[in-house]
């Protein structure tokens, strides 16, 4: 359901829309025939002259079952949204795959920096690539994240990967996903940050392996001949505080 | 004050007291009666809530037409837009929902449900309502600081909220945590004697389980609130220092962790969701049972299953934390607490709906806002799932989803359930009907509307849509026409319900004045309060009742009456 | 004059004293939430043991007996209000307040001393648990006994014995969270 | 309540400082068991005098001790779902920066008779 709005771009995002419509389908069950008995009994049982309500304590047994049965298919019901939870925060959250190519991520008022491991693919090493409000992808690569935050909480938030997480200052957080659409898409801070929050956008684009290859040259030739800003923001950021 | 009556006055001087009228000013002002601050905190209530709605009447116009001059505001700049929305949402549940479902009602009705003269510490009450009437003024003034009111969301995460460096409100920030804590003492202190006087005034005869339900849950609210207030206290007092001396308990710079406020405010945060629902529900509770003439179907179920939904709210709070960064092992134990606690809700939502079976139902204007609470509130459960399983929180949190969902269950809480019990009791309040054709108007102007503000809103959060953002041409997957479209609807649904509300003011001012003499005991209903006149005396009663039975033996057969008041031995 | 209310007792507890445990239970969790985060800090931070040795354990004795003596001196208040001779109740509960002004009086001197030497709020996160926590603590010990001091000119007069009870209970709360508070702040190190 | 009545507050008192003196003495042993006993577990059994001879928390109806016990249940049970995040610096996928443990340069003046005690 959720794909006829967003389309879905990682390889996990049909564990989200799977869990939705799950979710959907057993609340939206529940609801409807609640609902449905409660309009019923309002137009059924609606005054009419020289009928009295009845007295109804609630203990008699046979009418007591008609709460304590859907009670328990409530119950019955919360197993399984429970599992389906369970398993897709296991896989999305807490699972890490082995990474092909590992980025950084790192939120600031009101930008986000981007990390690329460059042509070696190794983060932190001579040739890394920073860009700001620009995360260049390579489709269907196994991709981690380490995510930070300079001042204050801000969430990467990736609509289309179906993927969302807070970015604390103090903290590295790692996490995985793995895009399977090429294009461009959008990437939102969805924790509140302050006056800009709303200027707070970002761009992920998903391109061939052809084409990843293609940018990775034109800006390791960009990080050679320019003092790289981002660079500079991010060290100096992480000192705030220190003096 | 007030006093009672000299003992050798006779006894017709009862009517107009045998001394002196008392003046304006302890009259109306610094009354410790029970029923005169219970009145005190429905007014500064609906007051906080005209301001509330200002304020999303402004945003929502900001959202609808990007840019535009909102009228009676101005321009909507981003600091304004960011003050707005946090503190649309801090005064709707701090200084609406609060105050009046738990104050105004709790007030008014323990003392007069449980058979009593009074609160019984009338002082401190009285103190209770000043701490309260100052928060909300300390709160307002934060508007007009320099720097301007505190933008950082109503859960003020630090460091955004911490340091002016990143709030860009030195002072606002301060003075709006200042207003909170003000607030939470305030209701402590109200919150000790509302439990005091349930649990050691009620009328001779009125044991545990003749307790009317509404005074259980107030109860039962005023303790949680009690109970998980604290270490917010202890979390503003930090944060406070923080923001003005300086000290680092939440920067992550020098040693601390932002992380433990989002612990410390949801541990308060999500009990308090139950400490505003449970009043609603109590309210639900008597105006159903007496508009459907039946006994609630279970008096006990209903008491366990709140109790159990009491304890079970003070293990759920890490879900509204999901993805800020706990570690992702402790979201299952959170789940599992939170798809659990879905387990009494929904019985006791069960029990509402089948008390209606077999019922003689009229569909009287409070009727109408009982049903609807249930309706409404419905929705906000079942969405609430969606967002407690973890898996899906990953992609719902923090979206417009999220948004909807929770505005359908204080929707139904505070602007249902206050009208619900505004239009059942208000006969009682001031001794007159009100005007039962107007009243429905208003209920269908406000209902329709409703629904269209927050449904569309559920599809934008699915169209994943972040909140808390005044523009969102930044964002080209949410600048798509439709989006616009869906937000110029929830905006127009919205102006139409606000409206509509003029109808309710016009409505109580009329039938304040005009509106027809109410009896004793308008509804026929059972319980102790419709015993005494209408507006019960200082006092409350000539001579104290005594309880018989419980509060809800409607349509007992055998009976010349559909009623059995509680205080009638036979 | 009082409601009827308020001379009621369903509970099979006089109003006052059910009040007064309300009022313990609230604050129990407010020191909880305070003391939960300080031990978690705590325990994460070896180098807090370190500023810790740089409190004075000699004083923080020193006031703990004179918190724990206190309590007594209520304690023996509440025993003379019982038997009815407000006169030695109030006595008693002067002595008691004797103990909370030479208590804030030696955490000032205390205070003073340590923010001359550097030991500020702002010094490090260890000094700011120990400021804010004592400081909320102190200011329990200050209202504690200035309700005391009307409680106790009421007891001279024979009039609301009822009171030496409650605002003992109270006071020895405040103890026990001065108890809690001194090896938490003095003595780990 | 008369019973009770004939408790010796003064003994208590006696025992209260008694263990006051241990809870001070012991830590100066400098084993980190007997500091943690000393220092902690002497500060429980002083809460529980203090609870039951001073307030009288066992001659109240039943439900009071539960209440306490109940607050008391529920800080412990926000400090054990709370720990995992603010005590580790380190957890599944996370771990926290070298700031965490930062302590400020020492500015603070050694001399001070604070330390010689």
């Amino acid at each position: 359901m959720i794909e006829s709005l967003v389309p879905a771009a990682s390889s996990y995002a049909w564990e989200i829309d799977w869990i939705f419509t799950l979710v959907f389908i057993l609340t939206g069950f529940w609801f409807i025939l609640c609902e449905g008995v409660f309009f019923w009994l309002i137009f059924k049982f609606k005054a009419k002259d020289g009928q009295p309500a009845e007295y109804i304590t609630g203990n008699e047994p046979h009418l007591k079952r008609w709460i304590t049965i859907p009670h328990v298919l409530v119950l019955v019901c919360d197993l399984f949204i429970l599992g389906a939870a369970v398993k897709v925060w296991y896989d999305i959250k807490q699972y890490l795959p082995e990474a092909e190519k590992t980025v950084r991520v790192i939120g600031q008022q009101w930008t986000w920096t981007f990390v690329h491991p460059g042509a070696d693919g190794v983060l932190d090493s001579s040739d890394d690539i920073y860009t700001v409000n620009e995360l260049h992808l390579e489709n269907e690569t196994v991709y981690h994240y380490q995510l930070e935050s300079v001042d204050v909480l801000h969430d990467f938030s990736v609509p289309v990967f179906r993927l969302k997480q807070d970015a604390i200052p103090g903290r590295v957080i790692t996490g995985w996903f793995e895009p399977t659409l090429e294009g461009e898409f959008d990437v939102q801070c969805a924790e509140i940050c302050g006056i800009g929050h709303a200027l707070m956008g970002a761009r992920v684009f998903v391109e061939s392996a052809q084409k990843h290859e293609a940018w990775i040259a034109t800006q390791t030739a960009r990080m050679a001949t320019q003092n790289p800003i981002a660079l500079a923001a991010n060290s100096s950021a992480r000192r705030i505080g220190k003096e | 004050m007030a006093e009672s009556i000299p003992s050798d006055a006779p006894a017709v001087a009862d009517d107009h007291h045998g001394h002196e009228e008392p003046s304006f000013w302890s009259k109306y002002v610094f009354s410790t009666d029970h029923k005169m601050i219970a009145m005190q905190y429905m007014f500064t209530g609906m007051a906080m809530a005209v301001i509330g709605g200002f304020m999303a009447y402004a945003f929502r116009l900001q959202l609808a037409f990007p840019g535009i001059e909102v009228p009676g505001f101005g321009i909507v700049t981003p600091a304004n837009y960011n003050a707005l929305v946090t503190n649309h949402g801090a005064i709707m549940i701090f200084w609406v929902a609060m105050p009046v479902l738990i104050a105004a009602f709790g007030n008014y009705l323990i003392p007069l449900m449980c058979g009593c003269d009074d609160m019984v510490f009338p002082k401190l009450n009285r103190l209770s309502y000043q701490i309260f009437l100052l928060s909300a003024l300390v709160l307002l003034s934060s508007f007009f600081v320099e720097g301007g009111g505190f933008g950082g969301g109503w859960t003020a995460y630090p460091p955004l909220s911490a340091k002016a460096e990143y709030s860009l409100t030195p002072l606002g920030s301060s003075i709006w945590l200042g207003a909170v804590a003000l607030e939470f003492v305030a209701f402590l202190i109200g919150g000790i004697n509302f439990i005091t006087t349930a649990m050691n005034s009620r009328a001779p005869g009125m044991k545990l389980y003749d307790i009317p339900i509404v005074i259980w849950m107030i109860v039962i609210a005023s303790i949680l609130f009690l109970v998980s207030v604290g270490p917010l206290i202890a979390g503003a007092i930090m944060l406070i220092f923080d923001q003005q001396l300086g000290t680092a308990f939440f920067d992550p710079a020098r040693g601390g962790d932002p992380v433990l406020w989002q612990h410390l405010f949801w541990f308060f945060g999500h009990p308090e969701v139950y400490v505003v629902l449970l009043p609603a529900l109590g309210i639900t509770a008597e105006i159903i049972t007496v508009f459907a003439r039946k006994k609630l179907f279970g008096y006990k179920t209903v008491l366990h299953t709140t109790i159990a939904t009491g304890v079970l709210s003070f293990t759920v709070w890490a879900h509204h934390q999901f993805i800020s960064g706990v570690d992702p092992r402790m979201a299952h134990v959170f789940t599992l607490t939170t798809l659990l606690i879905s387990v009494p809700i929904a019985e006791m939502m069960f029990v509402y709906i089948a008390t209606l079976y077999g019922g003689s139902i009229r569909l009287t204007t409070p009727m109408l806002w009982g049903l609807s609470f249930i309706a409404e509130f419905l929705i906000g459960g079942v969405t609430g799932i969606f967002l407690g399983a973890s898996g899906s929180d990953i992609y719902f949190h923090d979206t417009y989803f999220v948004l909807a969902h929770f505005h359908y269950t204080f929707f139904p809480i505070a602007i249902i359930g206050t009208f619900a019990g505004l239009t059942f009791w208000f006969p009682k309040m001031f001794g007159r009907m009100m005007n039962d054709r107007l009243g429905k108007i208003h209920f269908w102007g406000t209902i329709i509307p409703f629904n269209f503000i927050f449904i569309p809103l559920f599809v934008l959060g699915m169209g994943g849509q972040h909140r808390r953002i005044f523009d969102y041409s930044n964002f080209p997957e949410l600048s798509q026409p439709w989006m616009q479209d869906i937000r110029i609807l929830a905006t127009s649904a919205l102006l139409i319900m606000l409206g509509f509300q003029i109808v309710f003011f016009y409505n109580f001012i009329v039938s304040l004045r005009r509106g027809e003499k109410a009896s004793k005991n308008p509804w026929k209903s059972n319980t102790l309060e419709w015993t005494t006149d209408s507006p019960p005396p200082h006092g409350n009663w000539k001579e104290l009742p005594t309880v018989y039975r419980g509060p809800y033996e409607y349509s007992v057969p055998g009976r010349d009456e559909d009623y059995w008041p509680q205080d009638q031995p036979n | 004059m009082k409601p009827i209310a308020t001379t009621r007792s369903t509970s099979g507890m006089p109003t006052g004293l059910l009040a007064v445990w309300w009022v313990v239970g609230s604050e129990i969790v407010i020191f909880g939430g305070l003391l939960g985060s300080y031990l978690m800090y705590r325990l994460s931070h070896d180098a807090w043991a370190g500023q810790a040795a740089n409190t004075n354990t000699a004083i923080g004795t020193f006031n703990t007996l004179v918190l724990l003596t206190s309590s007594l001196f209520a304690v023996l208040a509440h025993r003379a209000a019982e038997s009815g001779d407000g006169k030695k109740a109030a006595r008693l509960l002067y002595y008691t307040i004797g103990g909370a002004v030479t208590f804030v009086c030696v955490k000032a001197f205390e205070w003073s001393t340590e923010i001359a030497h550097g030991y500020t709020i702002t010094a490090n996160t260890f000094w700011s648990f120990y400021y804010t926590a004592a400081g909320i603590h102190g200011l329990h010990v200050i209202a504690g006994a200035i309700i005391m001091a009307i409680v106790a000119r009421d007891a001279a007069k024979n009039l609301e014995l009822q009171r030496v009870e409650l605002i003992g209970i109270y006071w020895h709360f405040v103890d026990i969270v001065w108890i809690f508070l001194f090896p938490l702040l003095y003595i780990a190190k | 309540m008369s019973e009770e009545n004939h408790t010796n507050y003064v003994k208590i008192w006696a025992l209260l400082v008694v263990l006051l003196a241990i809870s001070v003495l012991g830590p100066m042993l400098e084993i980190e068991i007997v500091t943690l006993l000393t220092a902690f577990g002497i500060a429980f059994v002083k809460a529980y005098l203090v609870a039951k001879h001073f307030m009288h928390v066992n001659l109240t109806p039943r439900f009071v001790p539960y209440l306490m016990a109940t607050c008391l249940v529920f800080m412990l049970l926000f400090v054990t779902a709370t720990a995992p995040d603010i005590y580790k610096s380190e957890g599944t996928n996370w771990k926290k920066t070298a700031e965490w443990q930062y302590m400020p340069p020492q500015t603070a003046d050694h001399g001070g008779e604070a330390e010689h005690h």
